[in-house]
């Protein structure tokens, strides 16, 4: 079937490969009866892409070529319906979870990615490697010191944030288009698409691009998780406020390269977006945390990968409330300390944000898109 | 000897119970059965007909209702349960409570006189509530004793039934009764009933009309079925289109039951060939998983109704909604294809599967038998092929796990043989002795 | 013969009256001269029925009934036992069928339908009223059964038989008992070895002190009918003593130089030309005369309790059942079958479990460690694809294979891998939860259409397999295995078909015996004294096979407690005065049962009825018309055929 | 002058009694106006016997053997073929068409083997001229 995976070829049994995805959270795969339960209930599964049961067969199979070459894993918003109603209790939402790390682990570096996959000393590893950028920054522009007054120049130099953001944006930034570019490639040598002419091609790309705004802007196909509207609600929340954070550094960093007067004082419209935006930011992390609680007993596994993106998200948001309190309440040990490890969280959140699951922000939309374009959903 | 004393005592009056005493009678032995409705003959005698010989099910249980009726070693205890039963001096003790029927049954001719004067209709549970029954009345055609029973949470005292009772049979004054009774080895065939689809939402049981269960269409099948065709419930039409769901509370985990129900596949098979014979021009389709005809006879009774046209889609039901016609709307993967099917039926089953029938399960408790997850009784640790779940105490049919006729019939006379042996072995001499005693 | 008789029309619910007119039936009934009444009635089966039955024979002095009903093949035991209460002859009862071959064949032509009733029940009263009183045959019991075959399902009826006081005689061409069960290393659910299960069986069984066990023994010849079965056998000699020493016997099987592929273990193993039990029961030691090439060595060392000659034993005895529990035979692959006896890497099941149960710690085979192993199911069984002869479903595979993975994973470790080509899972039961344990111990399923099922092939110390799996949507699936086991069903034993052929047993279509009645009556046979246990009657597991062999024994109880049994009186009767003594019956009898006797100094026929099937062969060919087959006589069928509603110049009565 | 409504008697083994049993199991409709007289083996018949019902106002007899599965005899089939065969004989010296016999093994689910043999000899007969019944030879 053109439609099934990778057309035409034989699919060999690799039970490494199966033995690695269920390392990576699809253990329950190998539970799977095949009974299509999963692929009839789930909300978001269309006629060309028969999810989640294809991807937990080709888990089962070991087909990497499968696995990589489908597009399924990120149409897939883990409501976990799948899971729920699962006769087997295979947890599909899971293999598909897995299928989501595995493509990231091949896309980007492997090793590294472990660090945040598999391998739970990962984090520690890649912080304090963080840390060692930061406070080796700090050295070589000589200014590993005490802080003495209340400013936020005074503790971290304006070059010092410069080069060390750029380095990590750029690192992520390249990290992130190559895997973009190869998740695509490998995708457009999966299935076959139902293009045909150049400007067929040009037309459909443009038709294709209303859809990803609107997945990108209001989630329309995570709306569709019936179960997940608490959810739905809570990444709405994070996503706009972290946006909001992005937007507020990206608008200081042009308004104002030269961090004069910063940090601004409370009533400064950017800073209002900011403490909006973190608020934002974390009550939205708060209503997923109490979703998942909500559901811990019945559907939702959430394992290490998952967690240490949502804590790092949530510990910028936290960090970065402490550090305003500790400014307000006018504390300069505090309020540096905080601002450090505000600091390193972001630039770790930042550098290896394709190899997270913060990969998902990048390769998620241009995977819609793709599909959209390539007739595939 | 007083008349309360008996060798075995077998609680159930279902086809295992029925083989069982008679084969245990047969023998020589005294038994006393005990079935808590008004009518021995259990699930068997209101279905259809039996797979794979399609012989009419009522037509080959009722010869065996009647052996045991007119059983000279069987004495019948109908409309009455097992209050308790314990184990003293390696004999057992039972108390057993005669539920008043309101009806003196050696009085009653059977006439239906006083369900005909009844004014209250209540849904008739024979006929898994198609068509209503009176508050006094018979359970069913072929119902053994054929006596009238009087349902007095429905009744209101209107007095009709007693004023047409041509033999004065009725009496409202009658209590229920308990005696007490002993045995020396007892035997479980308690049954089972149907996984209550209800607790499926996604099936929609009970919620939409025309998603109805497998013992629902045995009796629009059967011989003394209440329409004389098979319709739908919602508006009475003769269905074109029929889909089976299979698997409908078996094997899922995420409704508590892990096991197969052993029987759902055959039943479904046996209906659609039965559908196709009664509605010629109707179009039947089974989802299934795995079909499991794993009987002498079974692979090829599934090869006659995939030769007769019935449709056989691999693939879980995930989903059923009802459309504004009554139609149900179908949803499920076809694994074949890959591809999920959104199918339209004008009646769907449920075939739905087998879990242990637990009613007053705590009666038999102090037997000291094992019971699994979700009650099926356990054989003794380390047996194999034994039917003896605590010592003297035997249990066969589908309290002990989903299975069909032919394994029911054949655990029965296990379970009647084991039984024999066991009071050959413990009571052989005494009996003896005491025989020997009375003869002189 | 009945003179005052009653007709009873069933309307069957709307069975029989939706399209008969019974009571026109019942009418035209009642025009019949020796016809005293004639009712319709809703259900005659039912008890209500029954009892108006028994009411009029007794109030109207009937001497015979006629019940119009559904086919005698359901109820006329029922009816008989309705005429027995009234203290009717049970014979002066005839069943009219008017459902089956009536109202259910002309629905459309109702008339015609009540017209043919009417037909049915006026050749149903010409049939009655030429009927004289009949009683079964009655035949003494003594309490002693034949069991055939030692396997768990002959075991099982034997124990329970003896425990019920009942003598058994066991007898198994094996020297060892058990079967199949025997050999599998681990017996589901209660995953002991099958030689322990064995062994408690045959523990429990010499317990009893009733059984008597003939091991090793041949079953020449089996004749006779119920209470009279007669069998010979011939005990062959294991030419060495049974009870000796223990240590004795180790030292000669250490010193014994012959060495031959030991068969219990398809060869996997090799075993000596003395061969010991091994925990196998009977515990008795025997010498393979076969290979032995009578060195002397175990002379030496137990002199006189070795000899090379000793002849075999052969004897006859009378039992009064005997239970067929001769069980299965593996289905054994025709070269080239999924690679079978083409590639040396190919196995059946039976052949696999023998050799993960002679293997130490890692399974090994041919010298090299096996981690991938491919289970390729319905082997023999569901060919209706493929044409092949086996047409059913072998039953005890599916789970046997899933049982056989935990297995193997459990003895050698979770390194194994496992794939397995299946049809349908039939894990039926509480048996599913064996499929969730194979799943969860990762084994991998793979649904091969039957049409085109997986080729196998040698690839290097490789076995290649390749199918389409419908679980992908029909792709090509590829896996490469280090063993792959076909999972072979089940066929009737030749023993068995002998033995049924010797009792003049049925057979049924897939070659098992055939039950009495497929629901109703699974460990009866078409014979009379003749009880089917456990795989004998069809594919079944351990434990159903156990429980089939406790059924057959309940069976058996139920006749010898009483100490007799009452046959059917159908059966041939000779006229001395017309038999002309051309002895042609006599070879025209397929049961032996006629003889010439001699009578007032001439040769006429005599019918042994025990004997007498009631087939009627005789008869039809006896010139003079001097045999008649009682319920059937030629005067009976003459005027049954000559009942007509326009007589044409033949008598009517 | 065709016959209009022949009558046909069934003489049916054990076996194929069941048969007859299974047709009306699936609600196979055949001609009414057809009779099944059991025989436990339709080795039974007498040659004679089924001349006997053609004089005695049936149009054709079938007898419906047991066939190979036949309870009583393996070689039932064999047996009963000889018996018709004389039957033959019998018929063709009293000068009736021999097409008013029919033999057929029919097993125990053989439903559709059951109707249509009855429903075949039924059209056959019907083309038949209408049975001479006087003078015809009664042999035993």
């Amino acid at each position: 079937m053109a439609e099934y995976g990778v057309a035409g070829k034989t699919l060999k049994v690799d039970l490494d490969v199966r033995n690695l995805l269920m390392d990576y959270g699809a253990s329950g795969a190998a539970l799977c009866f095949n009974c299509g339960n999963c692929t009839a209930v789930c909300p978001l599964s269309e006629n060309g892409a028969p999810f989640p049961r294809s991807m937990v067969r080709f888990v089962q199979l070991g087909s990497r070529q499968d696995i990589l070459h489908s597009p399924e894993p990120w149409l897939c918003y883990f409501c976990n319906e799948c899971s729920a109603t699962c006769p087997r209790d295979a947890k599909p939402g899971n293999t598909m979870a897995a299928a989501r790390k595995y493509q990231i682990r091949s896309a980007t570096i492997g090793p590294v990615a472990d660090m945040l996959v598999t391998k739970k000393w990962g984090i520690a590893l890649l912080l304090a490697v963080t840390s060692l950028f930061y406070f080796a920054g700090l050295y070589y522009v000589g200014a590993l010191k005490l802080p003495t007054q209340l400013l936020f120049q005074a503790f971290v130099p304006e070059e010092v944030m410069h080069i060390a953001g750029m380095v990590a944006g750029i690192f992520a930034v390249a990290v992130m288009g190559i895997a973009i570019l190869r998740v695509l490639y490998w995708i457009s040598r999966g299935r076959q698409s139902r293009y045909i002419t150049i400007s067929k091609k040009i037309s459909a790309a443009i038709r294709s691009l209303p859809l990803v705004i609107t997945e990108v802007v209001a989630q329309r196909r995570m709306s569709k998780c019936e179960t997940g509207r608490p959810r739905w609600i809570g990444h709405m929340m994070t996503m706009w406020g972290f946006i909001g954070l992005f937007v507020t550094s990206g608008l200081i960093y042009m308004i104002n390269p030269n961090l004069t007067n910063y940090p601004y004082s409370f009533t400064n419209p950017i800073q209002i977006l900011a403490n909006v935006s973190a608020a934002v930011l974390i009550t939205g992390m708060c209503l997923i945390l109490l979703d998942r609680r909500n559901h811990r007993a019945t559907t939702q596994d959430h394992d290490y990968f998952d967690w240490v993106f949502f804590y790092t998200i949530f510990a910028a948001g936290i960090t970065g409330l402490v550090v305003e309190a500790f400014r307000f309440s006018g504390l300069l040990m505090p309020t540096f300390i905080a601002y450090s490890i505000h600091i390193i969280n972001v630039l770790f959140l930042i550098a290896f944000a394709p190899f997270s699951k913060f990969a998902h922000v990048g390769i998620r939309p241009f995977v819609i898109w793709y599909s959209k374009y390539a007739g595939l959903v | 000897m007083s008349v309360n004393e008996y060798d075995v005592l077998v609680i159930g009056g279902g086809i295992a119970g029925m083989e069982a005493a008679t084969a245990l009678g047969d023998m020589g032995f005294s038994v006393v059965l005990v079935e808590k409705e008004p009518s021995i003959g259990g699930i068997m005698i209101s279905l259809s007909k039996v797979f794979p010989t399609t012989d009419c099910a009522s037509c080959i249980s009722s010869p065996k209702v009647s052996t045991v009726a007119h059983h000279q070693n069987i004495k019948l205890l109908t409309y009455s349960e097992v209050l308790d039963v314990r184990k003293e001096n390696g004999e057992f003790k039972a108390r057993v409570k005669q539920k008043a029927r309101f009806v003196h049954p050696e009085d009653c001719t059977g006439c239906l006189k006083c369900e005909q004067a009844c004014p209250v209709m209540v849904p008739h549970e024979f006929n898994q509530g198609f068509v209503g029954r009176k508050a006094a009345y018979v359970p069913f055609d072929t119902a053994y004793p054929r006596s009238a029973v009087i349902d007095l949470n429905n009744c209101i005292f209107c007095g009709a039934c007693e004023r047409v009772c041509p033999t004065n049979a009725i009496d409202f004054l009658q209590k229920d009764e308990e005696e007490e009774l002993s045995a020396k080895a007892v035997l479980i065939t308690t049954g089972g009933k149907l996984f209550p689809m209800e607790r499926k939402k996604e099936f929609g049981y009970k919620k939409i009309s025309n998603v109805i269960n497998g013992l629902q269409m045995e009796r629009l099948l059967a011989p003394t079925r209440p329409f004389n065709t098979v319709l739908r419930p919602s508006d009475g039409k003769v269905p074109g289109k029929i889909g089976y769901v299979l698997c409908a509370g078996s094997r899922d985990a995420s409704l508590g039951n892990p096991y197969c129900s052993r029987i759902c596949c055959m039943y479904s098979i046996k209906q659609a060939i039965l559908l196709m014979g009664a509605l010629p021009l109707v179009d039947v389709t089974i989802h299934y998983m795995d079909i499991r005809a794993f009987g002498k006879g079974y692979e090829e009774f599934y090869r006659q109704a995939v030769d007769m046209g019935v449709q056989f889609v691999r693939g879980r039901v995930a989903d059923l909604n009802e459309l504004e016609n009554g139609d149900v709307l179908m949803k499920s993967e076809n694994t074949d294809t890959g591809k999920i099917v959104e199918e339209k039926y004008d009646l769907v089953v449920l075939a739905a599967g087998i879990l242990p029938e637990t009613h007053n399960r705590t009666a038999t408790e102090a037997l000291g038998y094992a019971t699994d997850s979700i009650g099926f009784i356990k054989p003794r640790a380390d047996t194999i092929g034994a039917t003896e779940v605590s010592e003297g105490v035997f249990a066969a049919g589908l309290g002990t796990g989903p299975k069909d006729i032919v394994d029911t019939i054949a655990e029965a006379d296990a379970a009647a043989s084991s039984c024999a042996s066991y009071m050959k072995e413990n009571f052989g001499k005494e009996r003896a002795e005491k025989i020997l005693r009375e003869l002189m | 013969m009945p003179e005052r008789i009653g007709v009873y029309v069933c309307w069957c619910g709307g069975n029989i009256a939706d399209v008969v007119n019974v009571k026109e039936v019942a009418k035209h009934a009642a025009g019949v001269p020796e016809v005293v009444v004639a009712k319709d009635i809703m259900f005659a089966c039912s008890d209500e029925g029954q009892k108006t039955m028994v009411d009029d024979i007794k109030n109207l002095k009937l001497d015979g009934i006629v019940v119009a009903s559904c086919s005698p093949v359901l109820h006329e035991q029922t009816f008989r036992r309705v005429a027995e209460r009234a203290g009717l002859n049970k014979y002066l009862y005839v069943q009219v069928n008017i459902r089956e071959q009536d109202s259910w064949v002309h629905a459309h032509d109702k008339k015609g339908a009540t017209e043919k009733a009417e037909e049915l029940v006026g050749m149903g009263i010409e049939k009655l009223a030429r009927a004289t009183p009949l009683n079964p045959i009655k035949v003494e019991l003594t309490s002693k059964v034949l069991v055939v075959g030692g396997g768990v399902s002959g075991l099982t009826t034997a124990l329970e038989l003896a425990r019920e006081g009942i003598h058994v005689t066991l007898v198994d061409r094996d020297r060892y008992l058990g079967g199949f069960v025997r050999r599998l290393p681990d017996v589901n659910p209660v995953h002991r070895p099958g030689k322990d299960v064995i062994a408690d069986l045959y523990s429990r069984v010499v317990s009893t002190g009733n059984v008597e066990i003939l091991s090793g023994t041949d079953l020449l010849e089996v004749s006779g009918s119920i209470g009279h079965f007669r069998a010979r056998f011939k005990e062959r000699s294991g030419h060495i003593r049974h009870d000796a020493d223990r240590e004795l016997l180790s030292r000669a099987e250490r010193e014994c130089p012959v060495e031959v592929d030991n068969e219990e273990n398809f060869g996997f193993t090799r075993r000596k030309a003395i061969v010991l039990p091994d925990d196998r029961v009977p515990e008795t030691p025997y010498i393979d005369m076969e290979h032995c090439i009578k060195c002397g060595v175990c002379q030496r060392l137990f002199g006189e309790g070795v000899s090379f000659d000793a002849s075999d034993i052969e004897f006859e005895e009378e039992f009064s059942m005997v239970v067929q529990s001769t069980g299965f035979q593996p289905y054994l692959p025709g070269r080239g079958e999924f690679g079978y006896g083409e590639t040396r890497r190919v196995l059946t099941l039976p052949e696999f479990l023998r050799l993960a149960d002679t293997s130490g710690k890692t399974l090994v085979f041919n010298g090299r460690q096996v981690r991938d192993v491919a289970f390729v199911y319905c082997v023999g069984s569901r060919q209706t694809e493929t044409g092949g002869p086996n047409t059913y479903c072998s039953r005890y595979c599916c789970t046997s294979t899933l049982n056989t993975d935990s297995y193997i994973k459990k003895k050698f470790g979770s390194s194994i891998n496992s794939f397995h080509f299946y049809r349908d899972i039939r894990a039926y039961g509480l048996y599913e939860t064996m499929y969730e344990r194979a799943s969860r111990e990762k084994g991998l399923f793979i649904r091969y259409d039957p049409a085109s099922p997986p080729s196998v092939t040698a690839e290097g110390e490789r076995v290649k397999l390749v199918t389409k799996d419908s679980l992908t949507a029909g792709r090509d699936i590829e896996v490469s295995a280090d063993l792959v086991v076909l999972v072979t069903g089940m066929m009737p034993s030749e023993d068995g078909k002998k033995l049924s052929a010797a009792l003049k047993v049925s057979s049924s279509k897939d070659g098992f015996v055939q039950e009495l009645h497929p629901k109703l009556r699974p460990v009866e046979t078409t014979v009379g004294g003749v009880l089917v246990g456990g795989t004998a009657q069809g594919p079944k597991d351990t434990h159903e096979s156990m429980i089939s062999g406790a059924a057959a024994a309940a069976k058996a109880s139920t006749l010898l407690m009483k100490g007799y049994t009452e046959l059917e009186p159908y059966v041939v009767t000779v006229s001395e005065q017309k038999c002309n003594g051309c002895t042609q019956c006599v070879t025209e009898c397929p049961a032996g049962a006629i003889s010439m006797v001699e009578m007032e100094g001439r040769q006429v026929a005599s019918v042994n009825v025990a004997m007498c099937k009631g087939c009627g062969a005789c008869a039809a060919i006896c010139e003079p018309e001097a045999l008649q087959l009682i319920g059937y006589t030629y005067p009976q069928l003459r005027a049954m055929v000559s009942f007509s509603p326009q007589p044409l110049g033949a008598q009517s009565k | 002058m065709p016959t209009e409504n022949p009558r046909i008697l069934v003489f049916a083994g054990s076996m194929a009694y069941l048969g007859a049993d299974n047709a009306g199991l699936l609600h196979k409709e055949y001609p009414s106006n057809s009779f099944v007289v059991k025989v436990p083996c339709t080795t039974m018949l007498r040659p004679g016997l089924i001349l006997y019902a053609l004089r005695h106002g049936f149009d054709g007899v079938f007898v419906a053997s047991s066939g190979p599965d036949c309870p009583y005899l393996p070689d039932c089939v064999e047996r009963t073929a000889k018996r018709v065969e004389s039957a033959y004989d019998l018929l063709k010296k009293n000068g009736i068409e021999p097409e008013r016999i029919q033999l057929a093994g029919i097993c125990s689910v053989c439903s559709d083997a059951f109707a249509n043999n009855v429903k075949q000899l039924h059209s056959r007969l019907k083309k038949l001229e209408p049975m001479r019944r006087d003078g015809l030879l009664v042999s035993q």
